[in-house]
């Protein structure tokens, strides 16, 4: 059964998804739109993120890892078949299945916080060390040279299921990734409404304890793990989409601007990184035409003031204010 | 009478240090059965090794005759053992209805979950905290919203770690009621070392004394031993 | 970055909530007629900003200097910069904002040839004029692109000889590892065999790499009779300084295909960089009369902010929007068709580099190349061949045969 | 033969400035569990010391060894002063806020100091071993991180500095109730991790290039190594980084110095899993 709350949350999410779907098309002109569909993609990271960190305690440095095994697994396999429909399937569960095994051998191997960190890290930069010299002809799957540095700029878009000949149009592919997200979120409040998410987040506030009462706190937290790494692969695939893989999908900068994401738009909300993700996107994109003040010092001003000013986040800051704002609109 | 829980020659060693050595030991079904010492005797990490948080170097121990040494905690929890530990180890985020209802939503549906959580929160006479976030509850309530969440599942035993340990006067009269109460349907292991706590709850009682088992027998016995009062009052023992 | 004082004028109008190439459509308010949109993209911080800044700076001088000029078919020329902070994803952003939304007439940009690859299709597919302005590892058949750099046919092709010459058959190659590297070292290795010469082993290096020491020794292991560096960018500048504090400089020395591209030679001490020899189709210190007043003017505009233009990637990209513009000029045009024709026509201009000619079938160009050795942080030149043709290119592609061609050939080298 | 003594001393210079740049963060992460995304930062600002102030005219042992750490001392004190005292204990804020205050310095600098600055070359010359030159600076470094670790040691286990700031570390309110400030303590020990970080700098400026953003090749490294040492900060970066310098330049001679890297990543994931807390987790418990 669904409470009425997570209910409202999924009809709004839902609502907004397919009517910015519906809506945007028509209305933002072409070259926003393949903007707004990176921002889309990313978003689907973010969220995983918020999922795995948020509610399951799971401090991941390296949820890119996933998201760049998803693009490069769909550039590389839909090269090599030729048409995009069974990449898909693929690209979603190599990411699940890699963060299956490395959360097996993490949680099992019972390393907790920070060395959590430094393994998912490490990944991640092994997978971006490896994948930018991978130049040399002779790093090829099948047909589809992995390209290091260059990445694969021949990333083929969607087309439609079983025609490789009717690609998708960048506004078709935003509808795709939008309706994603959307999918992605009510998910993920679905997800936390059983008992495998109630457990999850009992496991956050207390490994102990729910392992007391009986739950294997391993399993859990490798298969919430790997539902992150589902997500998160969904996420590259859509990136691969709009712009095309490269290593910088497993990068240190991608890596830690994605923990910015959910920490500036409020751990512990699924809909606070997504918006983290998308101002913060937003904002770097703007950065890039500014002549007068070095992007990277913006930046860095911002996040320090946000840590400073609105510690929790920016979701739950604002549910706050216009909470006490209604409590006062009750008293007058 | 069959006998529900037991070790035999149970041995736990850190570095150097040997802080269990040798523990034999048998719960029967129904049993309530104290575990005493004095500090640093052997009795935590010993309540440790049973329930899986520690693995112990030696030794091993059964559950109905059955080998379960080294099973994980949650392993030894399914067995049907209630497990509370010294310091309440609980949700804080969650509501005591949440925490309780996930304590028994392992074995139980949803809709039964929920009657069973509001009958052991109601057995623990708490039941009006159930909407209350835990983490905002009172030292004495968390306790009892702990003991919810072991009791909720109905397990065939419970081992109880220094449960009064904090706890004023009144409050460990109470417990001792409690535990009393509790008997009736489960049987307990309660570690402890509050030797006035046990005098008025106690059947069987094993007493610890570094690493090992010192003695073991009715509490009227053991509390007339001599070497007893002196290990508590630490003399030697020869 | 430092603060030009186009920024600061920038900063001001921009306060005033004037557009970010303000100044160009300030000056020329006068002209009143809708100003033609050109569009930059180079790295302008970021571990590529050493090749970036010349460039922008060259771009910028390239654009008030034909504004002054009264601009193009009566129209001032907007230039809009933007940034890819050394980032290949900000690249296709804003290649792709440069086509679908401000609607440039041309895009000059991308620096490295993994920037290249990826804006190339975007423009290809939005039909964006792009002028990529970077020595490079040669074979891009596209009729969208001109490329106006030198290639391996020009550049690597001189500086082997040279070194075969002057210090001996035999050589290793360090090269930065991704595509341009890679196929740069094929085309090495394809010379030096044609040399009579053998490479004794070629190592690649990712672009944040900054210990070279076990290369250092391997390469002494190997006992080359020099080193040739395709290394990219400002952490492989610490290859230089390590060897030459390995006491290396005198025994075994290195030439190299992009070394000065950027500003290599001002960043090391005469000590660490004398000697090193490079070829590129420009130096700063070209003596002609032709340089020498674009200098003087450069320098008079920039004042103390104007960057070294070391290698050629500034002046092909001041000498690349010279060619766009003549050819705008012929056509009476902007529209993109029409411009490309009239550059396949083979316009020639007469620049501080020599004269350069667009290659119609390639799309590359004509052009002199110097082999220059670094002398106390600048460069002298060798060896002086003028009027080179793109060969490698040449030998692979023909836009005139085949318009609709789109990919890049590379070197069938085994290393 | 005389390869092999090459190779050897390789090891020994790889593992050398692994210790070096990892020390700062050492020191402040294992006393105050600060994790400082800006270390990499602290060593770019150590770096940049180095290279103005010889080309000021400086003397090039003052630029490399005493200027460096005292400036980025210095910055460490008012960062600490105005942004980490703000978030102690709230490590994962604390990462957010140094992760902004590196941005920002590399932003910063780069405004500042562009891209056109002077690189120093390194003192020393070279050496000959049989046919091999190999540098003499790389064998200053290895010294520099023998001499720094003394000094770490010693100023921790020796001097009442040391003393009370591991005692703080332990037990702040006991150090309080023994008229210790605490505040002053944490600030204090901030801006020594954050010196050593700029003398770090100082210190591998000669050898790699000096870039606003070189701070970023470091940081994994370092911050990986750190943890991979475990709680013992000093025992723990010193073993972390023999293994895994060693298996850094081994793997960089037998293949490439990416296959070395991944090496070493994958050294330290097989590390963390066989040694869940590090490697003075387990083993050298007691020592520093």
């Amino acid at each position: 059964m669904v409470g009425f709350r997570t209910g409202l949350q999924i009809g709004v999410a839902l609502m907004a998804a397919v009517l910015a779907a519906v809506l945007l098309p028509r209305y933002l002109e072409l070259f926003t739109l393949i903007n707004a569909t990176v921002f889309v993609s990313m978003g689907v990271l973010a969220l995983s993120l918020g999922l795995i960190w948020g509610f399951g305690g799971i401090l991941c440095f390296g949820q890119t890892a996933f998201f760049g095994l998803g693009g490069y697994t769909y550039a590389v396999a839909s090269i090599n078949f030729g048409d995009t429909t069974w990449a898909i399937p693929l690209a979603l569960a190599l990411p699940t299945a890699v963060a299956a095994a490395l959360g097996y051998l993490m949680f099992y191997g019972r390393i907790s916080d920070v060395y959590m960190g430094v393994i998912t890290l490490t990944t991640t930069l092994i997978l971006f060390k490896f994948a930018n010299s991978t130049a040399g002809d002779q790093w090829k799957i099948g047909s589809s040279p992995l390209g290091g540095f260059n990445g694969i700029p021949g990333t083929p878009p969607l087309n439609v299921p079983f025609d490789p000949g009717t690609q998708l149009a960048p506004d078709q592919i935003f509808v795709i990734a939008v309706l994603c997200l959307g999918l992605c979120y009510a998910a993920a409040k679905l997800i936390l409404r059983t008992r495998f998410g109630r457990v999850s987040v009992a496991i956050k506030e207390n490994e102990l304890r729910a392992e007391l009462l009986g739950y294997d706190v391993r399993l859990h937290k490798m298969a919430l793990f790997a539902v992150g790494g589902f997500m998160a692969g969904l996420g590259g695939i859509l990136f691969a989409n709009c712009v095309f893989v490269s290593p910088t999908m497993f990068s240190l900068s991608y890596a830690g601007q994605v923990i910015i994401w959910v920490l500036v738009g409020g751990i512990g909300t699924l809909a606070g990184p997504v918006i983290g993700c998308i101002l913060i996107q937003t904002l770097t994109t703007y950065a890039g035409t500014l002549s007068m003040i070095d992007p990277n010092l913006l930046l860095g001003a911002l996040f320090m003031l946000a840590v400073v000013a609105v510690p929790k986040g920016l979701l739950p800051t604002a549910t706050n204010l216009l909470a006490k704002l209604a409590r006062r609109g009750d008293e007058s | 009478m069959t006998v529900l829980l037991s070790t035999d020659g149970l041995r736990m060693r850190f570095g150097g240090v040997v802080a269990v050595d040798g523990v034999t030991l048998a719960v029967n079904e129904g049993e309530l059965r104290c575990l005493i010492g004095p500090n640093g005797a052997g009795k935590s990490t010993f309540f440790k090794c049973l329930t899986g948080q520690y693995k112990p170097t030696g030794g091993r121990i059964f559950w109905r005759g059955r080998d379960i040494t080294a099973l994980d905690p949650f392993a030894v929890a399914r067995l049907g053992v209630g497990i509370k530990t010294q310091v309440p180890s609980l949700f804080d985020g969650l509501t005591a209805m949440e925490g309780v209802v996930l304590a028994v939503r392992r074995l139980h549906g949803e809709a039964e979950a929920r009657r069973r959580a509001v009958r052991a929160l109601e057995r623990l006479e708490v039941g009006d905290l159930g909407n209350r976030r835990i983490g905002l509850l009172a030292h004495g309530q968390r306790q009892l919203v702990e003991l919810a969440m072991v009791v909720a599942p109905e397990p065939d035993l419970i081992i109880l770690d220094e449960p009064t340990a904090g706890m004023s006067a009144e409050e460990t009269g109470r417990a001792a009621d409690l535990i009393r109460e509790l008997n009736r349907e489960h049987a307990i292991v309660v570690v402890e070392h509050d030797m006035q706590f046990i005098r008025t709850i106690a059947h069987t009682v094993t007493v610890f004394h570094q690493g090992r088992v010192l003695m073991e027998d009715s509490a009227e016995i053991v509390f007339k031993d001599p070497r007893v009062r002196d290990v508590y009052l630490g003399k030697a023992v020869a | 970055m430092t603060l030009s004082r186009r920024d600061a004028l920038n900063t001001v109008l921009f306060a005033a909530g004037s557009t970010l190439a303000a100044p160009a459509i300030m000056r020329h308010a006068a002209l009143g007629a809708d100003p033609i949109k050109v569009v930059g993209i180079h790295d302008a911080s970021g571990g590529l900003d050493i090749y970036g800044q010349p460039m922008i700076a060259c771009l910028d001088f390239a654009v008030d200097e034909l504004n002054a000029a009264g601009g193009l078919l009566g129209r001032p020329i907007q230039l809009i910069n933007y940034d890819p902070q050394s980032n290949i994803q900000l690249y296709t952003q804003f290649a792709t904002q440069a086509a679908t939304k401000d609607k440039a007439a041309v895009v000059h940009g991308g620096i490295t040839s993994a920037s290249r690859e990826a804006i190339r299709p975007i423009l290809r597919r939005f039909n964006t004029l792009f002028f990529y302005n970077t020595q490079y590892e040669g074979g891009v058949c596209d009729r969208n692109i001109f490329c106006t750099g030198s290639t391996p046919a020009q550049n690597v092709n001189k500086l082997v000889p040279y070194v075969q010459k002057h210090w001996g058959k035999n050589v290793y190659i360090v090269a930065a590892d991704y595509n341009y590297g890679q196929i740069t070292s094929k085309w090495i290795t394809k010379y030096v065999r044609e040399g009579g010469g053998q490479v004794l082993s070629v190592d690649f290096f990712p672009l944040d790499v900054t210990n070279f020491g076990p290369a250092i020794s391997k390469i002494q292991a190997a006992k080359p009779d020099a080193v040739i560096s395709a290394l990219v960018g400002g952490a492989h500048i610490s290859f230089y300084r390590q060897w030459a504090a390995a006491g290396l400089k005198k025994s075994i020395p290195i030439a190299s295909t992009t070394f000065g591209g950027g500003n290599e030679n001002i960043l090391l001490s005469p000590e660490e960089g004398d000697g090193i020899v490079s070829a590129f189709s420009y130096f700063q210190e070209v003596d002609n009369p032709l340089n020498k007043a674009f200098l003087e003017k450069f320098h008079a505009k920039l004042g103390a902010k104007a960057p070294y233009l070391g290698g050629e990637l500034g002046m092909r990209t001041y000498i690349g929007f010279n060619l766009w513009a003549e050819a705008v000029r012929r056509a009476k045009s902007i529209d993109r068709m029409e411009v490309i024709k009239a550059l396949e026509t083979g316009i020639s201009l007469n620049t501080p580099a020599g004269k350069t000619t667009i290659d119609a079938k390639t799309h590359h160009t004509t052009l002199d190349v110097f082999v220059a050795g670094c002398t106390n942080q600048a460069f002298r030149a060798l060896e002086t061949f003028p009027q080179q043709p793109p060969l490698d290119t040449a030998s692979v592609c023909d836009l005139a045969a085949h318009p609709n061609e789109n990919k890049q050939y590379e070197v069938d080298v085994k290393i | 033969m005389d390869y092999a003594v090459v190779v050897a001393l390789q090891i020994v210079s790889g593992v050398a400035t692994l210790v070096i740049v990892s020390l700062g963060l050492a020191v402040v992460f294992g006393m105050m569990r600060v994790i400082n995304l800006a270390h990499g930062e602290f060593l770019m600002l150590g770096g940049y010391t180095a290279i103005l102030a010889s080309g000021q005219g400086i003397n090039r042992w003052l630029s490399i060894l005493v200027l460096p750490p005292l400036v980025v001392g210095l910055i460490g004190a008012v960062v600490e002063r105005v942004l980490i005292r703000r978030l102690y204990g709230r490590m994962v804020d604390t990462m957010l806020a140094t992760w902004g205050l590196s941005l920002a310095f590399i932003g910063g600098v780069t405004m500042l100091f562009g891209n056109s600055v002077t690189g120093i070359s390194a003192p020393f010359g070279s050496f000959g071993i049989g046919r091999f030159h190999v540098a003499g600076y790389d064998m200053f470094l290895v010294l520099a991180s023998v001499v720094l670790s003394l000094i770490v040691w010693a100023v921790l286990k020796l001097t009442p500095a040391g003393l009370i700031a591991r005692g703080t570390m332990q037990n702040a309110e006991m150090a309080a109730a023994l008229g210790v400030s605490p505040e002053r303590v944490y600030a204090l020990t901030f801006a020594a991790g954050a010196a050593l970080s700029g003398l770090a700098g100082g210190l591998i400026a000669p050898v790699s290039g000096v870039l606003p953003t070189m701070g970023t090749a470091y940081i994994a490294k370092a911050f990986i190594t750190v943890i991979t040492g475990g709680a013992a900060m000093l025992t723990g970066t010193l073993v972390a980084s023999g293994l895994l310098g060693s298996v850094l330049t081994v793997f960089t001679f037998l293949t490439t110095p990416v296959f070395g890297e991944v090496a070493l990543l994958v050294m330290a994931i097989v590390l963390l899993r066989l040694l869940p807390r590090g490697i003075t987790g387990r083993f050298l418990r007691r020592a520093l």
